[in-house]
């Protein structure tokens, strides 16, 4: 039983809650089942789902952990739309609620999809701080005695917006490059990589605009922006692609210019 | 045909770029005048006669810059870039990544061969 | 069954573990170290911590004013050779961090800000407006994935550690996506899996938080230390538990009761100046009084006070503590700028878990924790905000740094035995897979034990609840031998890892029962109401249980004193 | 209208571990209405295309002569032309419009040392060039000004 700050309390309401269930040992094609679930008032999606496994259910799978949407496990497509469950107040739906995997993933089992695809694209991007010269003589970069870089808190923002990505792959299912070329590196991967080009710190961008001109190039991107519109950390995942398609162009332009030698070598 | 166009996608995104926004810009204008109100009569095509017509097509800043020319280049240009660039991206979002790499390569020598003969037309003033 | 070997077997994909696994493949570019979670490495509880992590930086600070800091915070328990250690090691790691690309927030000359937290009598605790743990993990993970000789085992379940005559060799782990068993074998095993705060009912800690690690060295016969010591973070949302940090009050916010008092001030509760950034365990219970004493507010999820930042202003709320005004409103549909966030004090942290030395290494060779996992005891009886994110990282590295070394030096034992400890390991889960005729349901039980942990084991606690608590739980864990499971299938059985980690629960909890039962003083987090006064005489030593199938036999170790001598904790 | 999403999109490197060719569900991502606002945007691809070349085949005419010219002009007030550059007016002022709603969001935070404008900015700009240009345009084309 909830209730509103003032205190009266809200009667929990029967809703019904449609889950896709899939077993690769015993489906064939993944199917629905509906639940009869009595929701609160302040429920969140993921707490229905939750109902589910605990008092109804037990062989439901889903994958959750935080339930403050910091650690991106709980993302589902509710009533078509890819959402983090733990966010998504019941409120917001009527008595019917269709809980389905995120698109554009290979389904594992139940709600739970597979990762690899998403993990591999992640680690192309060579998400990590590059430096052309090694620690030792890189000293001078370094804030006197503290051994931390110098940057300024503009600099922090150029990138801060793309690194708030919590990998919960809500924009991978709502992109329509994604559901239709594979090998395209997708939303959260570029804007991952465009963080670290922004970075002040780091001296990867060559090796990484190399990357995004490659397989799974930026430029399949067809701005449809939904990417951002789902992005429950408003970090607006298609402007960083469009600016990594920007970059893109003027390393692209420089090199035909003055033919740069080759920066591969340091990992 | 898909990794050559991987390589150039740079420059066929930059051509997109200028067609949806400087093409749109001139177009506008243009399919105004000479598409909807002079044929509807509301604006006299005669204000658009041939003399008109070369006179403006030919008009230059001091005698230098073929200011009229460059405007109708990019006007008949620039719109066949992004045209071609938004087609093959629709074929892409309704399952077309397989073939992209042949249709791409087909919409862009439309776009080329359209180019060339909107630059000759332009130049042959 | 598949056998994979490596150098090392890292178990926990978080702050810690990732460290670990840097600092391994760092410095043996040809050892291949095996990093095991039972998530993927992004989705560690790490990623929810939000104050900041501490670690020396201002030229108004020193090493020792950090160090005594920590031992007072412990109510001087904290083993003071530890304490110096971690003092002398935290700057080195954060810059280390830093130079990974974590975003700190930054002061006017570019250098990392700091911030002031509770106990800290100087601003040290490095921040990244409130998401330190998330951007933490994140800079960890994404680093760690430019080392190849790091193999991942994403999603596997860690349920046996696999002990070759006293040594420890490596872990039985179930693939969670396939249902089967695999060996991954190495001549080390470091535990990085972070707490238990799942075993108490209102808690900040997430579903995997079900002290896997712990229960895996205790039942290898590995003691627990200083288990009893279980921190209440003052701040949490009613409800949902979920974490408001401590930050807020860094900044400046105040507590205020029923009647709008500042209660920390206009009464004495111990923390003198302090008020709002006193220790946690101080605030916790300051709240509780308050709430006792009828000054607390009521609401659908029980007692609870205010967090009034209305006076920082939108600007250094939203510059400041974004996330905290995110979390406010999504969950409890208040705007920080205009009301006071309703916050009660939440099971936040576990000071005790398995007992290690400085090094990192337990009483088992080749056995190896760090992290909340793991009990070095720096932390001692009461942990100071902003201290564990540094413990992962400097004590993540020294038992990687000591790991590796001792594989180097050591054999690799016969695969024969490892393979026929996890063909039993697996035959004994597979009985437990849809198991119908069991006649215990796991819900049911969580909420038992859950509900045990709470009457007994609170911010308050005395010797009646204690005892009651422990014949409570011992009664649990028979009943959990015995559960029901519906869901028999091979790919993704969540039911039966809920299972697993219910038991591990079970374990865990009993072993904090029975050393809280065993500690008649208050010290730190372990208040007694019964026992009102620190006895250092009698209880100046860590509390080690052992595993006995009748139940966790208790044992002392010394701590270890050095240059602060105990005194009485006054702020 | 569209196929099954792609039956392997975002597949793993190496075959899922527990089935050859694991099931998806099929996305209907195109029918909502921010989609179908996209896909209509892409649409006009096709009025771009056809309308580049019909300026084409008139400044052709234009470079053969007077006769030519008159004829092409003729030409337009078909009403299949007419309609056809109605509605690619209303597709440019549609491209435009959403257009220049995005085009904020894509700049870089910093072109070497200059700091593009803040978004509202920008987005006011586009609007006064657009508007700027087609009215001067206009007005030239009708003979008004020059």
């Amino acid at each position: 039983m909830s209730s509103t700050n003032t205190g009266e309390a809200i009667p929990p309401t029967q809703k019904t809650i449609i889950i896709t269930r899939f077993d690769p040992d015993k489906d064939e094609v993944p199917r629905k089942q509906e639940y009869s679930v009595p929701c609160e008032d302040n429920w969140k999606v993921l707490d229905a789902v939750n109902f589910i496994k605990d008092e109804l259910d037990a062989t439901v799978s889903y994958r959750w952990s935080c339930r403050m949407a910091v650690c991106g496990s709980c993302g589902m497509m509710v009533n078509g739309e890819p959402k983090l469950t733990c966010k998504t107040s019941l409120k917001e739906y009527g008595d019917r609620v269709d809980i389905e995997p995120l698109a554009n993933f290979p389904i594992v089992r139940d709600l739970v999809v597979e990762l690899d695809g998403f993990m591999h694209k992640f680690e192309a991007v060579k998400p990590w701080i590059k430096r052309a010269k090694e620690k030792a003589e890189d000293k001078a970069a370094l804030h006197d005695t503290k051994l931390t870089f110098s940057q300024s808190t503009e600099e922090l923002g150029n990138f801060k917006q793309f690194s708030m990505c919590i990998n919960c792959m809500l924009c991978y299912s709502a992109c329509p490059v994604v559901a239709n070329e594979p090998d395209f590196l997708g939303p959260a991967a570029i804007a991952l990589g465009h963080r670290y080009n922004m970075d002040s710190r780091d001296e990867g961008n060559a090796e990484r605009n190399e990357i995004f001109r490659g397989e799974g190039t930026v430029f399949s991107c067809s701005f449809a922006n939904e990417c951002s519109e789902v992005c429950p950390k408003n970090v607006d995942p298609a402007a960083a692609v469009n600016q990594a398609k920007f970059e893109a162009v003027i390393d692209w332009a420089k090199g035909l210019v003055l033919p740069s030698p080759s920066s591969g070598g340091s990992n | 045909m898909k990794t050559l166009l991987l390589k150039l996608e740079p420059l066929i995104w930059f051509m997109f770029g200028q067609g949806i926004l400087i093409g749109t810009i001139l177009l506008t204008g243009w399919i105004l005048v000479v598409g909807v109100l002079m044929p509807l009569g509301i604006v006299d095509p005669a204000n658009l006669d041939y003399m008109r017509a070369r006179e403006l097509a030919t008009a230059s800043l001091f005698g230098v810059i073929p200011l009229g020319q460059l405007i109708l280049a990019a006007l008949l240009v620039l719109p066949l870039w992004k045209g071609a660039h938004h087609i093959r991206s629709l074929l892409v979002d309704f399952g077309g990544g397989e073939r992209d790499g042949i249709v791409g390569g087909l919409l862009y020598l439309v776009a080329i061969v359209g180019s060339g003969m909107g630059i000759a037309a332009v130049v042959g003033l | 069954m598949e056998i994979t070997r490596h150098d090392i077997v890292i178990v926990g994909g978080g702050g810690a573990g990732l460290r670990a696994a840097i600092e391994a493949a760092e410095n043996n570019p040809t050892a291949s170290i095996a990093l095991v979670s039972k998530v993927y490495p992004m989705r560690s509880h790490t990623v929810s911590a939000e104050g900041g992590a501490a670690a020396v930086a201002r030229e108004d600070d020193s090493l020792e004013l950090h160090g005594f800091d920590t031992v007072k915070g412990s109510d001087f328990l904290g083993d003071q050779d530890a304490i110096q250690y971690f003092v002398q090691e935290a700057p080195k790691e954060l810059a280390l961090l830093e130079n990974w690309g974590c975003p700190f927030s930054r002061n006017e000359d570019g250098s990392v800000a700091t911030r002031a937290f509770g106990g800290m009598t100087t601003k040290r605790t490095w921040y990244a407006t409130d998401k330190i743990g998330f951007h933490m993990l994140h800079a960890l993970f994404q680093q760690s994935m430019r080392y190849k000789n790091i193999v991942r085992y994403d999603e596997f379940f860690v349920s046996k550690l696999l002990v070759d005559d006293g040594v420890c060799r490596g872990v039985a782990a179930l693939d969670i996506r396939t249902g089967e068993y695999e060996a991954i074998v190495g001549r080390a095993v470091i535990l990085t899996t972070g707490g238990g705060g799942k075993i108490f009912p209102f808690t900040t800690n997430g579903t995997i938080k079900t002290g896997d690690g712990m229960a895996l060295a205790y039942r290898a016969g590995v003691p627990l230390k200083d288990m009893e010591f279980v921190q209440y973070h003052p701040t949490g949302l009613p409800g949902t538990g979920i974490l408001i940090t401590e930050a807020t009050r860094g900044e400046g916010g105040y507590l205020r009761n029923s009647k709008g008092e500042r209660f920390l001030v206009d009464y004495d509760y111990g923390v003198g100046n302090k008020a709002e950034l006193g220790p946690r365990d101080m605030i916790s219970r300051a709240i509780v009084q308050e709430i006792e004493a009828g000054r607390g507010l009521s609401g659908p999820y029980g007692e609870y006070v205010h967090l009034d930042l209305t006076h920082l202003g939108a600007d250094t709320i939203n510059a400041k503590l974004p996330f905290v005004r995110e979390l406010a409103k999504t969950y409890v549909g208040v705007d920080p700028v205009t009301d006071p966030i309703p916050i009660r004090p939440v099971v936040h942290y576990m000071m005790g878990g398995v007992d290690t030395d400085i090094h990192g290494a337990t009483e088992m060779p080749g056995l190896y924790a760090a992290g909340e996992t793991a009990c070095v005891s720096i932390n001692g009886a009461n942990r100071l905000g902003s201290n564990s994110l540094t413990e992962c990282l400097v004590f993540g590295a020294a038992a990687a740094r000591h790991a590796m070394e001792f594989s180097q030096g050591s054999s690799n034992g016969s695969d024969a035995a490892l393979l026929a400890q996890v063909e039993e390991e697996a035959g004994r889960v597979e009985n437990l897979r849809g198991r119908k005729k069991g006649g215990e349901k796991i819900s049911e039980i969580r909420r038992e034990l859950n509900a045990v942990m709470e009457t007994g084991y609170g911010v308050y606690r005395q010797q009646d609840t204690m005892q009651a608590g422990v014949g409570a739980v011992a009664q649990l864990r028979g009943r959990v031998a015995d559960l029901r499971l519906e869901d028999d299938s091979k790919v993704f059985n969540t039911e039966l890892i809920t299972a697993l980690e219910l038991t591990n629960m079970v374990e865990v909890a009993e072993v904090l029962a029975v050393s809280a039962a065993h500690r008649k003083e208050s010290r730190g987090a372990h208040t007694c109401r019964d026992f009102t006064t620190r006895d250092d005489e009698n209880y100046l030593y860590h509390t080690m249980a052992n595993h006995d199938p009748a139940g966790p036999r208790l044992g002392k170790k010394d701590v270890v004193l050095g240059k602060w001598e105990p005194e009485e904790r006054k702020y | 209208m569209a196929g099954p999403a792609h039956p392997h999109s975002m597949a793993p490197p190496k075959p899922a571990r527990t089935r050859a060719a694991p099931p998806q569900m099929p996305s209907t991502w195109w029918n909502t209405p921010r989609m179908r606002t996209y896909l209509l945007f892409d649409a006009t691809g096709i009025i771009y295309l056809l309308v580049g070349f019909v300026a084409i085949r008139m400044i052709r005419a234009l470079a053969d002569g007077p006769v030519a010219w008159q004829a092409a002009m003729q030409s337009l007030e078909n009403p299949m032309y007419i309609g056809f550059h109605v509605l690619s007016l209303i597709s440019v002022i549609f491209v435009a419009v959403r257009f220049f709603r995005l085009f904020p969001k894509a700049q870089p935070p910093s072109i070497g040392p200059l700091k593009p404008p803040p978004g509202p900015v920008i987005h006011a700009a586009l609007y006064v060039v657009w508007i700027g240009v087609t009215a001067v345009m206009s007005l030239a084309l009708a003979g008004v000004i020059f």
